[in-house]
């Protein structure tokens, strides 16, 4: 099966490169756009392993809605040119290593499993696997708590996100005198 | 089944809660000092009552306290810690009475600390339940905390940290030791329990037992202090306030020591018989180290300090000579050492109060020469404090060394050599405060009636004390045998098959010594 | 094609992730960091169903995907806020917290 | 009544006097608290003769009686009764220390009449007379423990009486600690016996003595050699004597009583006691006959170069205890005690006597400064030469019976202790010799500005100062009176050295070999047992033993007239001649320096180096600071880790999770 | 798709067991209608009123709810309501109610707006209660972002004060680390297994044909899982957020998180590793073990030299947690209810600390400082005691709650053979005698002695119009909290059969425990 092979190689390489430059891109900005990238190819992935719903859900929820949250905020803040001096000195040049390390640990976990079935492509898999009905029944019946706990979490963030952004009186002009104001 | 040791724990209390939530302090200290007279008087009836022919326990309180770990509020009076009750009752009444008449700011909380502390110390040697043991015994730090960081004098904070912190780091070692015995002395579906003659039916393997006694030791060694655990004492005996030290030296001083008779030995017979050696070492240690630091000292408090290190290495050598005599010596010498050290610090008080304050034997002398009263106190207290014959203490050392000689006969004969050591400085601190030339800012005064009136009963206690001391060994006795009988079968099964008490001269020869 | 590809491939996104977060001071971009291990998660997830043949594993990601959501407004908007307050967009400015 | 109840009536009345005397300290008006415990050692001394009368009443096996008044201490394999033991030999002492003890009281109650502490006097001195006595009553060997330390303690009060005297503070505490050194070798030495015998009674163990001891049996000796530390310690025999030399600190009637009379004699009592393990263990016997001999020598030998007046008379008082312990080891029991009862006597005198020169040297002490008081103390001059006599063993005196008789024994012993007898007897000339050069330096030669000024009838009065150190004293803080007394002017003092100089004269006659043994006959029952009972020189033999000694005596008191009276020059060349031997004799053999380098600086620097560096260094160092400074460690490092950094967080949460999956990878594999 | 519609019937939804959830849930929104009003009546008081309503109402119906050895999985295994879960949702809905007191007159609630806030603390509870029932991996997580989310914002709602938004952004960040490493943990068990609920998970390992015991795949997942957790509980080396987050945080969130979320997060540690994984206990033991002395000894030694009340308890509650997880490691039924009942204990002591310090810092101009309870004793007795209390019971003296619950939790590790961490505990709290007794001092025996902390001083920063006095008035509700967690410590410390027959209940609700 070369077209799914191709395909793989094709998205996991966007998918790394998008990550990759979420990461090392300085303007915020083109991070943004990249992680955007990133979750595209990670949508044809999701097709790859016969998720279409979820891979559906990825485009237009994550890469659409989420995103241009991002971009509006971004665009709010101004996204400036982040200077990559040192990178936060000690931190940022070992951490990437342990990164590494903890990846290297994974890899082994991964392959090292006593579980076959790792190494195969997986059962087939009915025509409805995967499908928006297959995955709305799950919803509804065995992951009927998560569901509804997931959407009671949306409101809950939708407030909180509410009292963090929200105007204040009495703020602007306060600004002016703060002398913490001029830290920023 | 009786209510009144209940009644004598918590009548401190008690009076002390009443007082302080609904009295003005003028009268709620003369309450507290009556709860510590009611409590004399049980005590006294008490002695009277007591069945000095029953070796088990007497005036059994035996409750479920907290089913779920085992813990039962069980309280009991036999011939080992009858005594150590008196002394707590008796040295209270003097200590709170020289309280009474002096000024303190915040007096509500200073007496009420003076009522816990005696509540916790009386639940400590009341307690027959070792969870409850340690409870008091834990319990008994926090108003000695208050105490001596509120009133005490000088680097008081650092001072009263530094002992709460040094002699809980040894009790809450000794918190997990008792769970351990507690825990693995269980057996298989069978409910734990931590009442201590349960306990010593109990049995656990002698390699558990001997680090479950290291633990305890560390607590106890703490308490008492023995070297090289005494790091507290010198900047605590600084700062406490006088009858608080008397007491903190006189009385709490006596819990580990306690413990070890009452639980270590009977409980964890192997466990004690596995370190006696050492624990000797470390008691007569402590008898030569504190001796000879004692008469090193210039501050008059770090003397005693000393000294009753000193003391409480004799006691602790008689309790692991793993003798009749010696564990008799080591009670009665308990009760002793609490009736001299109680008057000792009063008196300091007084010749402080002589000499402007001064605490160091430098500055101090020639008190005498108007205070023949005081100096009579004083004369009898340190002869008795250096174990002469006559006094109440002699007995305690010569059953003491009787016991080493028993067993450890070499460490007996170094032993020995404290009583000397306690002789020279006993006498030089006697003499360098009431004889000598007057030290410069010495004026000497007799003591007032108040103060007589807190020393003057104590003194007689002890002259008692020392014409009758089998008034204590004939009703502590059997109770002290009994709790060694088992630690001594471990040492040497001969020891115990022979009937104790008349040895019949003739057969000597053939008795093989152990 | 192997699921271990798959999962290999989310193990390498997740650590990129995390390494991001170590190196990046505007927290925007650590934001974002963060969805990428996410997704690696959502990614391994999903490998799996795919291996199980059952679709829990799917309707995990699906959830995950709106808690990812949800955490990205509420640090939006804690953000939002450091701006408003005219406090700097840069994590290594915000310890005065320490000891 | 009978011996036992006056035993006990001879305790209660010292006590009762005690009590009197000390409680109502501040209300006794005058000398009437002198009185009172004068009368209570009377008391004692009547019911003494009362127990005699009793004792000679009953048949000789039943002269021994035990009685005990309550269980003092009982446990397992120990028991302690108050017990009291009236025998002859008890009796005997009781009479010798409440007799002379009664008659220092009267001399006590005018010398010390003008003193501040003139109540606590005598309530210590009667305290002493009931300790002593119960230490001679004792009837096992606890009580006679108890006993033993009453006496210490008491003597150690005396000592120091006058306690603005560091001298006299210092000397106690000496005496004290000897004492207590002698106190520890008596409860080994108890151990020891009642490990063996089961007792702790004197006839418990006497009586398992012969059952459980082989002859010089191991424990048995090392129990006896105990019981002679006791005794040497409280006898001041080599080589703990050194403290009865600077016990002279105290009073002048308080060494007559204690440090010469009674007390320090408790030694010889303690060996009598105990002949029954002495007897079985020789070898320790022998060790204490030539520990005594040495001391006799030795002591001789110092008293004749000190100069201090009631020094010389110390260690006459060591010597002849020496004489007393040799006695009693070589089992001369008889006439070591009658040695012990003349000394008392005789020795008493020496002090009093020496008590009023003092006081006539208003508290000056050397004999360098005295001289000629011969017309101006006629009283004390007289009594004081009998008491010299005595000493000097001058025939028909109390000395010549007394001291001679023991080297007697020692001779009829035969082998070795003949050698002991013969330094005996050269030590009886020295001694003959320093008794004189004190009465000719003192009394005769031409009189000093005191004598001259006391024959015109006036009493010398210096600024008071100490005698030893020379400093000067405030009388009005509890010194000796500011006035002093002598025997010519106050009647208590002549009505008690008058007794006494008859006695020190004429006691020795109640022991006249051949002729009367009355002491020997009155302690038989006590030492009807002692296997030697039959050693005793015949009545010829003795008769020139005491010869020989009244010669040696009468030679040395020549030598000292032709020293100190005929050729004065003689004296400075012989101590040119030999100055070494001099120094040496005058620093008392540099027993003090020796002891000060052996024991007094290793503790005391024991003692320092425990508080400046196991102290400081260990125990707050290592322990207390090891344990804080690992904390304090630790709370650095959690703080430096707490850098603020967000991504450091971030960071260790990644190096938590690298570890913990890699545990489990190692753990799985 | 019809058919596949047609298939689609509800799951059974036992509404009775469900119903304290939704009641906080129902509980939320109607708050947050509520708080659209904007009379300042229905701002001030209705709001707090109905959230306390709400939160009394999940309680009653808890109990209502209650029946021991009821293990039944609800709604196809997402949920469980057995009583281990109900008992802490107890200790979640009491922490809210008493957060609801402090936050009565709080900075927080006027700048967030009382509805807002009160829903968001209804939603975190929600959250805990759905990760305390839960039995299911998806459940687990939404649980804990539902939990988070709100706190986070609840961490920044200070806005006007930088540290609070410093704590939100740090919180958010770390936090959403930590959850994704969680995420990424549960992925891969869920790999392993195929399961996503426990029982099946616990089923399938070891199982023939399931994953082997010793899997990498799993143990990596556990590992990662582990993380996440531990993360939330604040176990060392994952401890680091705490200070900070509980130093910036306004006060009664930071109290609720104290006692709150830790409550939770060991609750789902209790699942995972006491059900779930309980047979591989001697695979993780080990590791957790470490993991928690290492919290002990951080926790400890790090709040040695706080000077800031709020980052001291923080310290102290990272030690805390170590001990907790003793019970943890030994995975007896013994060691769960140790953890339970300590995990109550810890509520009570906590919230009479914290509380204490919302009355101080809003009076005081040394806010959080140890400064603010200088002479506490004197001044405000009533501040003062329950502030002692809740100290020496964190110490854990004996005659406080704090003291049964450390005696219970050394009993289960010695009981489960893990001696040496019953022996860690011990000194670690040896150790914490330092700053619990500090804080004491300062209050009683004058600070002028007291050898302080050594960070130095640093003042919070103000921004805009926020003011320390704005808040300084009369605060009964605040005394009240204090003052009544001070006495149940007291009560439970004195008669904890109580605590221990809900422990009992709480401990049988997990089977396959030894």
């Amino acid at each position: 099966m070369w077209f799914e092979q191709v395909m793989f190689f094709v998205a996991a390489v966007l998918a790394l490169a998008g990550a990759l430059g979420v990461v090392r891109l300085r303007n915020p900005f083109y991070s943004v756009l990249a992680l955007v990238a990133h979750l595209v190819a990670l949508a044809t992935l999701f097709l790859l392993l016969r998720a279409q719903f979820l891979a559906a859900a990825q485009v237009v929820v994550y890469a659409g809605a989420v995103m241009v949250l991002y971009v509006f905020v971004v665009a709010y803040i101004g996204g400036q040119e982040e200077p990559m001096r040192g990178e936060g000195g000690l931190i940022g040049s070992f951490g990437p290593l342990f990164a590494a390390a903890l990846g290297i640990e994974l890899c082994i976990a991964i392959l090292g499993t006593g579980l076959d079935a790792v190494d195969s492509r997986g059962p087939d898999v009915g025509a409805g696997f995967g499908s928006p009905a297959q995955v709305g029944a799950l919803l509804l019946q065995k992951f009927l708590v998560p569901f509804e706990a997931a959407s009671y979490l949306l409101l809950v963030a939708a407030v909180g996100a509410v009292v963090l952004a929200r105007r204040r009186r009495g703020l602007e002009e306060s600004e002016a005198r703060s002398p913490v104001g001029e830290a920023g | 089944m009786t209510i009144h040791l209940s009644i004598v724990l918590f009548m401190p209390l008690a009076a002390a809660l009443v007082g302080a939530l609904l009295l003005p302090q003028q009268v709620m200290r003369w309450l507290v000092f009556a709860a510590t007279l009611g409590v004399l008087a049980y005590v006294v009836v008490m002695l009277a009552d007591f069945d000095s022919g029953s070796r088990g326990l007497q005036y059994v309180t035996d409750d479920s306290w907290i089913p779920e770990l085992g813990i039962r509020y069980q309280l009991g009076v036999d011939g080992l810690n009858l005594f150590l009750i008196a002394l707590t009752a008796i040295a209270w009444v003097p200590c709170t009475l020289w309280s009474v008449f002096r000024e303190h700011e915040r007096p509500k909380l200073y007496f009420f600390n003076l009522a816990l502390a005696e509540t916790a110390v009386l639940g400590s040697f009341m307690a027959q339940d070792l969870a409850l043991f340690v409870v008091f015994f834990d319990l008994m730090l926090v108003p000695f905390y208050f105490l001596i960081g509120g009133w005490g004098t000088g680097d008081r904070v650092r001072a009263t940290t530094k002992f709460v912190i040094y002699t809980l780091a040894g009790s809450l070692l000794m918190l997990a030791g008792a769970v351990a015995l507690g825990a693995l002395s269980t057996p298989d579906g069978g409910q734990i329990s931590f009442s201590i003659a349960e306990l010593t039916r109990r049995s656990t393997s002698s390699g558990t037992q001997e680090w479950i006694v290291l633990l305890f030791a560390a607590a106890f060694f703490v308490k008492a202090p023995l070297f090289p655990l005494h790091g507290w004492i010198p900047e605590t005996y600084r700062s406490t306030p006088l009858p608080v030290l008397a007491l903190l030296s006189g009385v709490l001083s006596k819990v580990g020591v306690y413990g070890f008779l009452r639980i270590v030995l009977p409980t964890m017979p192997q466990g004690a018989q596995h370190f006696q050696e050492l624990f000797i070492v470390v008691a007569v240690f402590s008898i030569l180290y504190g001796s000879a630091l004692a008469f090193s000292q210039d501050n008059v408090r770090l003397v005693v300090a000393y000294s009753s290190i000193a003391q409480l290495g004799f006691i602790t050598l008689g309790i692991f000579s793993l003798d009749p005599k010696g564990a008799q010596g080591a009670v009665i010498q308990m009760v002793n050492h609490g009736l001299v050290v109680v008057p000792l610090f009063l008196i300091i008080g007084v010749i402080a109060s002589r000499a402007r304050g001064s605490e160091s034997l430098s500055e101090l002398g020639g008190i005498a020469f108007r205070a023949p009263v005081l100096a009579t106190l004083f004369v009898i207290v340190s002869f008795a404090t250096l174990a002469m014959p006559g006094s109440p203490n002699f007995v305690g050392e010569i059953l003491i060394l009787f016991g080493a000689f028993e067993n450890k006969l070499a460490y007996g004969l170094v032993a020995s050599a404290g009583v000397v050591l306690a002789a020279v400085y006993m006498i030089r601190f006697f003499q360098r405060t009431m004889h000598n030339r007057p030290g410069p800012a010495v004026e000497s005064r007799d003591v007032d009636r108040l103060d007589f009136a807190a020393i003057a009963p104590l003194v007689a206690v002890i002259v008692a004390l020392g014409l009758y001391p089998q008034f204590v060994l004939h009703r502590s006795d059997k109770a002290t045998t009994a709790r060694i009988s088992a630690a001594q079968q471990v040492q040497s099964p001969v020891a115990s098959r022979q009937s104790p008490g008349t040895r019949p001269v003739m057969v000597l020869k053939d008795v093989p010594k152990p | 094609m192997d699921v271990a590809w798959f999962l290999v491939l989310s193990a390498f996104i997740f650590c990129i992730g995390i390494a991001g977060v170590l190196t990046r001071r505007n927290p925007l971009v650590v934001l974002l960091c963060l969805e990428l291990m996410l997704n690696a998660g959502n990614l391994a997830l999903i490998a799996f169903a795919r291996m199980h043949g059952g679709a829990a594993g799917q309707v995990f990601a699906l959830i995950v995907m709106v808690i990812a959501a949800c955490e990205v407004v509420v640090g939006l908007g804690i953000i939002v806020a450091l701006y408003r307050h005219r406090l700097p967009i840069d994590v290594d400015e915000l310890s005065e917290l320490r000891g | 009544m009978d011996a036992i109840s006056f035993g006990w009536l001879v305790l209660s009345f010292p006590v009762a006097g005690m009590l009197t005397v000390s409680l109502l300290w501040n209300r006794l008006p005058g000398r009437l608290g002198g009185w009172i415990a004068s009368g209570a050692i009377l008391g004692s001394f009547l019911s003494s003769i009362g127990m005699f009368v009793d004792l000679q009443d009953r048949p000789e096996h039943a002269r021994s009686l035990v009685d005990s008044a309550w269980t003092y201490a009982a446990t397992v394999d120990f028991k302690v009764d108050m017990s009291i033991l009236v025998d002859p030999l008890a009796v005997f002492m009781c009479l010798v220390v409440s007799g002379v003890s009664f008659l220092i009281h009267v001399y006590s109650v005018a010398y010390m009449a003008s003193d501040r502490g003139y109540s606590r006097y005598f309530a210590y001195l009667n305290y002493f007379v009931f300790s002593m006595l119960l230490l001679v009553l004792a009837g096992n060997f606890v009580v006679l423990i108890i006993g033993w330390a009453f006496v210490g303690a008491a003597s150690y009060l005396l000592i120091s009486f006058w306690y603005r005297r560091a001298t006299a503070t210092y000397a106690g505490i000496k005496a004290f600690v000897i004492n207590v050194v002698g106190d520890v070798g008596l409860v080994i030495a108890a151990f020891l016996l009642l490990d063996k015998t089961g007792s702790l009674d004197y006839r418990g163990i006497f009586q398992a003595t012969d059952n459980v001891f082989r002859v010089d049996d191991g424990t048995l000796v090392a129990a006896c050699l105990l019981i002679l530390l006791g005794a040497f310690a409280k006898s001041a025999q080599l080589p703990l004597h050194t403290w009865l030399p600077d016990a002279m600190e105290g009073p002048t009637p308080v060494s007559a009583l204690i440090h010469a009379a009674t007390m320090v004699t408790a030694g010889v009592y303690l060996i009598a006691r105990m002949h029954p393990l002495f007897e079985m263990a020789p070898t320790a016997a022998d060790v204490s006959a030539i520990i005594g001999t040495a001391t006799l020598l030795f002591a001789a030998t110092v008293a004749v170069a000190v100069t201090d007046l009631k020094r010389i008379i110390a260690y006459s008082t060591i010597s002849q205890i020496g004489y007393m312990v040799l006695g009693v080891s070589v089992a001369a029991y008889g006439p070591g005690l009658f040695h012990l009862m003349t000394h008392a006597f005789f020795k008493a005198l020496l002090f009093m006597g020496a008590g009023s020169v003092i006081g006539a040297m208003s508290a000056a002490q050397s004999i360098d400064r005295m001289g000629g008081f011969r017309k101006a103390m006629p009283f004390t001059f007289v009594t004081f030469t009998v008491g010299a006599l005595a000493l000097a063993g001058f025939p028909l005196t109390a000395g010549f019976f007394s001291k001679d008789e023991i080297l007697g024994f020692a001779i009829a012993r035969g082998s070795g202790y003949v050698v002991l007898a013969v330094v005996g007897y050269l030590a009886a000339f020295v001694t003959a010799f320093y008794a004189f050069r004190m009465v000719f330096r003192v009394f005769f030669r031409n009189a000093v500005p005191e004598a001259r000024e006391l024959e015109k009838g006036h009493l010398a009065h210096h600024e008071p100062e100490n005698p030893a150190s020379g400093e000067k004293e405030d009388t009005d803080v509890g010194f000796p009176g500011p006035e002093h007394h002598i025997a010519e002017r106050s009647w208590p003092m002549k009505a008690a050295m008058g007794p006494l100089a008859l006695l020190a004269a004429l006691a020795g006659l109640v022991q006249v070999p051949g002729i009367d043994e009355a002491v020997d006959k009155f302690l038989e029952p006590t030492f009807a047992d002692s296997r030697y009972a039959d050693v005793h020189p015949s009545t010829g033999t003795e008769w020139t033993e005491l010869g020989i000694g009244g010669l040696l005596g009468i030679a040395g008191i020549g030598l000292a007239y032709l020293i100190y009276l005929r050729r004065r020059s003689l004296r400075l060349q012989i101590r040119e001649r030999f100055d070494a031997l001099h120094t040496f004799l005058f620093n008392k053999w540099y027993f003090d320096e020796l002891y000060e380098l052996l024991f007094t600086r290793p503790v005391a620097a024991l003692g320092r180096f425990g508080r400046n560096v196991v102290e400081t260094d260990f125990v707050q160092g290592t322990i207390v600071g090891g344990a804080t400074g690992v904390v304090r460690v630790g709370s650095s490092f959690a703080r430096a880790i707490q850098t603020g950094y967000l991504r450091g967080y971030a960071l260790m949460l990644l190096v938590g999770v690298g570890a913990l999956a890699l545990y489990f990878l190692i753990s799985s594999s | 798709m019809t058919l596949t519609i047609a298939d689609v019937h509800a799951p059974v939804i036992d509404y009775r067991a469900l119903s304290p959830l939704m009641a906080t849930v129902g509980g939320s929104i109607v708050v947050m209608m509520a708080g659209l009003l904007r009379p300042r009546f229905v701002q001030r008081v209705l709001v707090p009123v109905l959230t306390a309503l709400s939160l009394l109402a999940a309680l009653g119906l808890l109990i209502w709810v209650w029946e021991p050895g009821d293990q039944r999985p609800i709604i196809e295994g997402a949920l469980t309501t057995d009583t281990l879960a109900l008992g802490l949702s107890a200790l979640f809905l009491v922490a809210g109610l008493v957060t609801v007191l402090l936050s009565l007159r709080a900075e927080a609630v006027r700048e967030a707006g009382p509805g807002e806030y009160c829903a968001l603390l209804l939603g975190s509870i929600s959250g805990m209660v759905v990760l305390a029932e839960a039995t299911n991996l998806i459940t687990v997580f939404v649980g804990i972002e539902l939990l988070s989310i709100p706190l986070y914002v609840l961490c920044a709602s200070e806005l006007r004060r930088e540290t609070s938004l410093e704590a939100g952004l740090k919180y958010l960040v770390i936090g959403s680390v930590g959850s994704a490493t969680l995420l990424y943990g549960l992925a891969l068990v869920y790999g392993a297994t195929g399961q996503t609920d426990f029982a099946s998970i616990a089923d399938a390992i070891g199982s023939e044909g399931g994953v082997g015991i010793t899997d990498p795949l799993l143990l990596t997942g556990v590992a990662m899982a582990a993380t996440g957790l531990a993360f939330k509980a604040s176990v060392a080396p994952f401890h680091q957020w705490t200070p900070d987050v509980y130093q910036g945080a306004p006060t009664p969130i930071t109290t609720f998180m104290a006692v709150a979320t830790k409550a939770a997060a060991l609750a789902i540690f209790l699942r995972l590793f006491d059900q779930a994984l309980v047979d591989t206990q001697t695979d993780w033991g080990p590791a957790l073990a470490a993991l928690a002395t290492a919290t002990i000894v951080i926790g400890n030694v790090g709040a040695i030299p706080q000077r800031s009340l709020k980052r001291l308890l923080a310290w102290s509650s990272v030690a805390q947690a170590g001990y907790m997880l003793a019970g943890v490691v030994v995975a007896t039924t013994l060691g769960l209810r140790a953890t339970c009942l300590y995990l109550a204990v810890y509520l009570l002591m906590n919230v009479a600390a914290f509380a204490v310090v919302v009355a101080r810092e809003r009076v005081s101009e040394h806010g959080d400082d140890i400064a603010s309870i200088e002479n506490l004793g004197q001044a405000e007795p009533w501040l003062a005691w329950p502030m002692t209390i809740s100290m020496l019971a964190l110490a854990g003296f004996p005659a406080t709650a704090g003291f049964i619950g450390k005696f219970y939790l050394i009993d289960a590790s010695v009981d489960g053979n893990y001696t040496w961490l019953g022996i860690v505990i011990v000194v670690g709290s040896v150790v914490s005698l330092v700053y619990y007794l500090r804080v004491i001092a300062v209050m009683w025996l004058g600070r002028y002695e007291v050898e302080m902390p050594t960070v130095p001083r640093r003042r919070v920063k103000p921004i805009g119009g926020w003011s320390p006095e704005a808040g300084a008035r009369a605060q009964p509700e605040v005394s009240l909290v204090a003052i009544a967690a001070a006495a149940a410590t007291i009560l439970f410390g004195l008669w904890p059969n109580p605590l221990f027959d809900a422990a009992r209940d709480m401990g049988s609700s997990l089977s396959g425990l030894f």
